[in-house]
């Protein structure tokens, strides 16, 4: 695995100047994910705050080549670059190797953009596709996904008198990309850089479709102090609120932080879930707490059973 | 349109330089005016230069563009000075009114102004310390009011009061820090 | 050497796919253009072209991944129909805007609801204003043609932009008819091996952002020049069509006249019902009606100067729509018509007929009906619907 | 706007050179910067794979500055760097306290 030393001698595929919130978790996803790769990256993003804030012409931050089609389509996109690319190879038209990766939001991922994803996962495209998860539609001020956790207030499912922000159970998206049955499908987080560059690394070493999905703390839509990005995932790391993990050809490798601490730990530093702390709202967090304790177990047997 | 004031607040996202245009508006609406309030929409993330505006006037207001010159200009965050060109459009008889610890003859010196009035408060200083938090819209509200005398102190006072205890139902303190806030500003306001 | 042969629309447009050997196809099944993939399917599948098919999981990443691979610098194709290109809607005015030479095969058809499978112009013409170049078949000869000069005005450095052909669903996509298909190397020649792209993607010395947001500063600025190439378009689509004409015989223009010089009476339609109305016209002829037809190929761009010089003799009009813009004031063609006529001295009266929507039949004696009601123009609604039950 | 090109000198379809937002200045939006102490840097460069901006400034494989023209002051690398008791990266505020002297 490179050491940061050595990544630090790669092309940054980011410059400054962006316009990003002061604190976002996405460019690091894609600096991270994107150092991680020795040979050249070819870049699709789906609409959203990623894609938004890095490409206000004639500004770009991109310095690998970069492509926006539109919000549900980074999958589809990706596999007509992709195709080009073979097309290209098989004629003896490009030589060096290229890897392809998508970014996706999770509103771009899980909702609107899970067909075009699943599409291209079966049909076996060489390409990561990363979804930079912060659990909301951020782009567009905070709005519920499939990826966000029960108890979230959001702007269509806000805290109220009567309801306590999001009433469902977030989406499994990272099992349903296990179910593609793809040779590679990892969860991340940004605050652990070694881990999801050597997860990056080890994608980029498969071909075919891979998918990881990253957890990434939104300053804005979660609420927090723009300098506790990373901080923040690896204590949804360490309560075991987002599991760190890979799942290689079916074979399931967690990584299991040192002591499971309780899931208020997570939930007490975010505005998002201020609202559960209020008197007669603690059967709300013990049910998180069982929620996360039964995928967590569930997660556990799906290692042991090999 | 003589009898129209144009304002442009200048201030970063996330300072709330929206959510001041939308107050002002309401405010002079219930002071009987024709209002208008508008941001500036762009992919601009928390921190990044926004602006946002209102027009206020006794007579009905059909215009849609937007305001180039206006007679009013608010900063809320002076190091806004250094990048954004703040006096842009400002006619020689416009106001500005900067939240800084500063006395307006400095700001008239970094902002190399030759026409029109300044002036400064520490809405920052007086947010942090009547509302708990750095939100220093609402002072700039008071210090408007003496500024330009566009309405009478005590009516905004009555209406806003009213507009923030609905926003803020479950934090009475909030609302009592605001009213003060702007009264504060309203009273510390310096002019040249 | 060309040859002659037996092909319905639909095997007519997949072989001048395999001639034009693309290098990415992308796309999803619909009726009654899926024959057109199946066919090309079978092409790739027997390695009788180089292609990179990308079997799709929906219209909407078909269009998708031809963005992409069109982004990437090849040269890329696709088909589909009604609610397929419906779907497409979101991502044809992105193609245009990035100035994607993508070729589609289009099969009109009615668009739901209620669901029908059968022929009319509500797809295509629902499509006119997303920057596409819009090309009508009367039948697969011209369908064959068309996809083969489509190819090179899509990629003329005047023009890049995307390209429709289109055939009327089954009516034409289903016929067998007798097409003459030109020799394989004759194609290559013609079109050129590769497509000569700027802006690749994939060209990783020179990166390049493609796509990015622009606000209100710079939107404006990339849209015009779209309105631009399209006008530049015509020159091309007839550059082309003068060059296939001199190697190939078979002459085409933005429009097709028949028997228009000395007409009193005249219709203007598009696809297939042009060639059921020349058999009326004949008819009427024979009975010293002067009678014509104006038949538009090329809808986007649209050749309003040519309509008007073509008709400005004409005394009465019959303008016939296979859509409707349900504006209650008439079809596509015939709302553009009547705009190109404001400016000129000499103008036909001018009535609109709408018919065979849903695949309703259009047949001789409607079209008679069609005429004969120019005799009276004065006394017809601005609009009617032909043969509509009421 | 008006030294912003037209539509016919704009290169063909939404497209611009890699890296352009370089020329694009955020530093103006701190309102607390990162100050560097190089003598208690120890080079690990967490604080460069956790910036969000590309603000840590590598060469030859150590620290050695901050790009104050894009550098957003979030505050993510001095949280992130390792060197105790004293960090090696401080946030101070962006300007000092300047008052009304009259």
């Amino acid at each position: 695995m490179a050491s940061l030393k050595e990544l630090s001698t790669r092309k940054d595929p980011l410059t400054g100047g962006h316009r990003m919130c002061p604190g976002c978790g996405a460019p690091i996803v894609v600096r991270q994910i994107l150092m991680a790769s020795k040979d050249p990256v070819v870049v699709v993003s789906a609409t959203g705050c990623l894609e938004v804030s890095t490409t206000i012409f004639p500004y770009s931050a991109w310095t690998v080549p970069f492509l926006h089609n539109a919000f549900e389509n980074a999958g589809a996109t990706m596999s007509g670059v992709e195709a080009a690319y073979q097309n290209l190879k098989k004629k003896g038209k490009m030589t060096e190797h290229v890897n392809f990766v998508a970014f996706g939001g999770d509103g771009g991922t899980y909702d609107i953009g899970l067909q075009s994803l699943s599409g291209a996962m079966e049909r076996g495209h060489d390409m990561l596709y990363v979804c930079y998860n912060n659990e909301a539609y951020m782009n567009t001020g905070v709005q519920r996904s499939g990826a966000t956790p029960m108890g979230a207030n959001t702007t269509t499912e806000p805290a109220g008198k009567v309801l306590q922000g999001k009433r469902e159970w977030r989406k499994d998206l990272t099992e349903i990309m296990v179910a593609h049955s793809i040779p590679y499908v990892a969860q991340g987080i940004i605050g652990n850089w070694s881990d999801l560059t050597r997860k990056a690394e080890k994608a980029f070493s498969i071909r075919g479709p891979k998918f990881i999905n990253v957890l990434q703390p939104c300053r804005l839509g979660w609420g927090y102090k723009p300098d506790s990005t990373l901080e923040l995932a690896r204590r949804a790391y360490e309560t075991c609120v987002w599991p760190v993990y890979e799942v290689e050809n079916g074979v399931y490798k967690i990584s299991k932080p040192k002591e499971k601490k309780p899931v208020v730990e997570y939930l007490k530093g975010q505005d998002r879930f201020r609202h559960l702390f209020k008197p007669g709202n603690e059967k709300l967090i013990a049910d998180i707490q069982a929620e996360v304790d039964r995928r967590w177990n569930l997660l556990l047997a799906k290692e042991a059973t090999k | 349109m003589d009898s129209t004031v144009e304002i442009r607040w200048h201030g970063r996202g996330g300072q709330g330089a929206k959510t001041a245009a939308l107050l002002l508006g309401e405010a002079a609406l219930s002071l009987g005016k024709n209002i208008q309030a508008f941001p500036e929409y762009g992919p601009e993330r928390m921190g990044a230069p926004v602006a946002s505006f209102n027009r206020i006037s006794s007579e009905p207001i059909t215009i849609h563009c937007s305001i180039t010159n206006p007679s009013i200009v608010i900063v809320l965050d002076p190091t806004l000075m250094d990048s954004v060109d703040v006096t842009a459009g400002l006619p020689d008889n416009g106001v500005i009114i900067v939240n800084t610890k500063l006395c307006p003859a400095d700001v008239r010196k970094q902002l190399k102004l030759k026409g029109g009035k300044v002036f400064t408060v520490d809405a920052s200083g007086i947010s942090k310390e009547l509302i708990g938090r750095e939100i220093p819209n609402t002072p700039m509200m008071g210090a408007l009011v003496k500024a330009t005398g566009l309405f009478d102190i005590e009516s905004m006072l009555k209406d806003t009061e009213a507009k923030l205890k609905k926003k803020f139902a479950a934090k009475p303190e909030i609302v009592q820090g605001n009213v003060d806030a702007i009264r504060r500003a309203y009273k510390e306001v310096i002019g040249e | 050497m060309s040859k002659i042969v037996a092909k319905t629309g639909n095997e007519a447009m997949a072989e001048a796919m395999r001639q034009i050997n693309p290098d990415v196809v992308a796309a999803y099944p619909i009726t009654p253009a899926t024959e057109i993939v199946m066919i090309f399917a079978k092409y790739v599948a027997d390695g009788l072209v180089d292609t990179n098919f990308v079997a799709v999981e929906s219209e909407h990443s078909a269009m998708s991944a031809c963005v992409g691979a069109s982004a990437a610098g090849v040269r890329v194709m696709t088909g589909t129909s009604s609610q397929g290109l419906c779907l497409m809607y979101e991502i044809l005015p992105i193609a245009a805007a990035l100035r994607l030479p993508i070729v589609m095969c289009d099969v009109n058809r009615a668009i739901s609801g209620p669901i029908n499978i059968h022929c009319d112009h509500s797809d295509t013409m629902a499509a006119r204003d997303f920057g596409w170049l819009q090309i009508f078949s009367e039948n697969s000869q011209e369908a064959y043609d068309s996809l083969i000069q489509a190819i090179r005005i899509a990629e003329d450095p005047r023009v890049h932009l995307p390209t429709m052909v289109t055939t009327d669903g089954f009516i034409i996509s289903h016929c067998l008819d007798k097409i003459e298909i030109l020799d394989d190397k004759d194609v290559t020649a013609f079109i050129g091996q590769d497509r000569k792209a700027n802006n690749r993607l994939l060209d990783l010395k020179n990166p390049t952002s493609v796509g990015l947001l622009d606000l209100q500063d710079y939107y404006f600025e990339h849209r015009v020049p779209v309105a631009q190439a399209m006008k530049d378009s015509k020159k091309v689509i007839l550059e082309v069509a003068d060059e296939f004409a001199k190697k190939f015989g078979r002459k085409y223009g933005l429009i097709e006249e028949y028997k228009l010089a000395d007409a009193e009476v005249a219709i203007v339609a598009l696809g297939s019902t042009c060639g059921t109305a020349k058999v009326v016209i004949d008819e009427l002829r024979a009975k010293g009606v002067k009678a014509g037809m104006l038949k538009i190929r090329v809808f986007r761009p649209f050749p309003a100067e040519e309509i008007v010089k073509a008709l400005s003799n004409v005394k009465a009009l019959a303008v016939l729509d296979r859509s409707d813009t349900w504006s209650a004031q008439g079809g596509q063609v015939f709302t553009e018509i009547r705009s190109a006529f404001y400016e000129a001295a000499k103008k036909p009266k001018i009535t609109n007929f709408i018919y065979g929507l849903g695949g309703r039949e259009i047949d001789l004696p409607q079209l008679h009906t069609v005429f004969e009601s120019l005799k009276n123009i004065d006394k017809q609604p601005v609009v009617q619907y032909l043969g509509v039950r009421e | 706007m008006s030294e912003k090109p037209g539509w016919k000198s704009l290169p063909e379809g939404d497209v611009v050179k890699a890296g352009t937002a370089a020329e694009f200045k955020t530093g103006d939006w701190r309102s607390e910067r990162p100050v560097w102490f190089p003598e208690r840097c120890i080079h690990c460069l967490f604080c460069w794979i956790s910036c969000p901006d590309s603000s840590i400034i590598v060469k030859d494989q150590k620290m050695t500055g901050i790009d104050y023209d894009h550098c957003k002051g979030c505050g993510i690398c001095a949280k992130e760097c390792p060197v105790k008791p004293q960090k090696a990266l401080e946030m101070k505020p962006e300007r000092g306290e300047e008052t009304c002297q009259k």
